[in-house]
């Protein structure tokens, strides 16, 4: 797996983000001839790069010239990484579970691509931040193979 | 995101499809701000396919503000996905959930001013 | 609309490059507030990114060095265009539609691409073939606006 | 691609399901050609959601190929974005097309020596 999306920092992108998410998730279990937990792999990789992108365009600070979000899937092995990428201003990911009770409500988000992968990854590279996102597929192969 | 409103039993349900995030959330989050909705409001969530922290968090805010005066947000029917997101975010502890929407109407049409 | 997604030149990426094309041509709708005659429109984008796509990996060089196709969506006002390209060998675009009772048969591809589309484009650039393929998308206002 | 088979009144019946495209029509290729089928072959397209020019192509191979031995391939229940594309390479001329499985069946029952 190793393919590139390019998506303007709008929001109106988001299921372009998402739908190749899952599709890139998918092609990646086909690949490993994955025969259960597909679903539920799939879903976790699109929730993830649904929340990073959607952070990315929320904090994209606006220029004339328009800003990009960039998602990376490569692969190795059984595992399946997510690079999303953007040119927004340095942050510092704070993942802690939010008071659930407080109102109004702090992110979820972070927290959220937490729990959903296997290993998360924030670098801050050449002006950009990258979020890179790690999950294993425990492949359970088809019977008779 | 299709958002239906009626009432039944004198509760007001919700009726979602579709997908629920940082596109559609506002499109919920304007909803609620303009109905006017009975003190318990039934959320039905079966046609939604997707939800991400986005949709969680106008929920949410939908059910503080309703517990500020007395009413709640009841939820039914979420397929697993949706409810994954409530469990990896512990937001499942908030909320009063079914997966019958006639038992989380009668919930809702029984515990009205008890909360 | 201006999204671009790189893919190996596989047959296992065609799936996310016609998931791709079915979205940008539904985001594009959307963005023109068109109520009618998006389904065909999706379709007939898919088809044709389908049809070039595959094209280009049936047709790719193999050597040492992965080769790619990239697919980029673009638009202008009421247009949408796919351009596809790859780093195969160039080509002669010959679009007459096969003699339909021979045996064995001809290319449906391109004849098909240009039944769907208003403009079909090829041209040889830096080594790379390109494929712009262009449809108008014919708005009708949702009632009311 | 699901690909199954069955036989009704001698004629065998081939359920095709998803997408018959470059990467699933090899699939239809070899099954069609490892299969023990009757001489006309109705082909249930019901449940067919996207068809390409490779699948095209080995639907009309399937088809000619029929032919040389006086049987024939019948096609039935094609959705309107699978019809497109017969009506836009003009292959839907080489076809007997029916809406109706029923009515593919008897016709491919029917006409069995006389092509
Ligand atoms: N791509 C990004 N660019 C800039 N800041 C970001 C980015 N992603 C996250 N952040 C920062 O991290 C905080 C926490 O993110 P998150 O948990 O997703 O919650 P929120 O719902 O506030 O976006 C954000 O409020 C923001 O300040
Ligand atoms: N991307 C490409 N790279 C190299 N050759 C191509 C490409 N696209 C088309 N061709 C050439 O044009 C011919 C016609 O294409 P097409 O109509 O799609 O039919 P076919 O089914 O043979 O691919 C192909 O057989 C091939 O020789």
């Amino acid at each position: 797996m190793n393919t590139t999306i390019i998506l303007p920092a709008e929001m109106c992108y988001l299921r372009l983000a998402t739908v190749t998410a899952w599709t890139a998730a998918e092609i990646f279990s086909n690949s490993l001839n994955a025969e259960n937990g597909i679903h539920d792999f799939c879903h976790a990789f699109k929730l993830a790069v649904c929340e990073t992108f959607s952070n990315s365009v929320r904090h994209a600070v606006h220029s004339k010239e328009e800003k990009n979000v960039t998602i990376r899937f490569s692969s190795s092995n059984d595992r399946l990484t997510a690079l999303v990428s953007d040119s927004n201003l340095p942050f510092d990911p704070v993942i802690t579970l939010p008071d659930i009770e407080k109102y109004p409500e702090g992110g979820f988000g972070l927290f959220l691509i937490r729990q959903l992968m296997d290993e998360v990854v924030f670098t801050r590279e050449n002006g950009m931040n990258l979020v890179a996102m790690t999950k294993k597929l425990t492949v359970e192969h088809k019977q008779g193979n | 995101m299709i958002i239906r409103e009626n009432t039944r039993d004198s509760v007001s349900t919700i009726t979602l499809a579709g997908t629920l995030d940082a596109l559609s959330a506002p499109e919920l989050q304007s909803f609620s701000e303009n109905s006017a909705l009975s003190p318990n409001v039934v959320l039905d969530l079966s046609d939604v396919d997707f939800l991400d922290s986005s949709g969680l968090r106008v929920i949410r805010g939908m059910a503080l503000k309703k517990r500020e005066s007395g009413g709640d947000v009841i939820l039914a029917c979420m397929n697993d996905d949706v409810r994954k997101v409530f469990n990896n975010t512990q937001l499942v502890r908030l909320f009063h959930i079914y997966d019958d929407l006639d038992a989380a109407v009668t919930y809702a049409e029984t515990n009205k001013k008890s909360i």
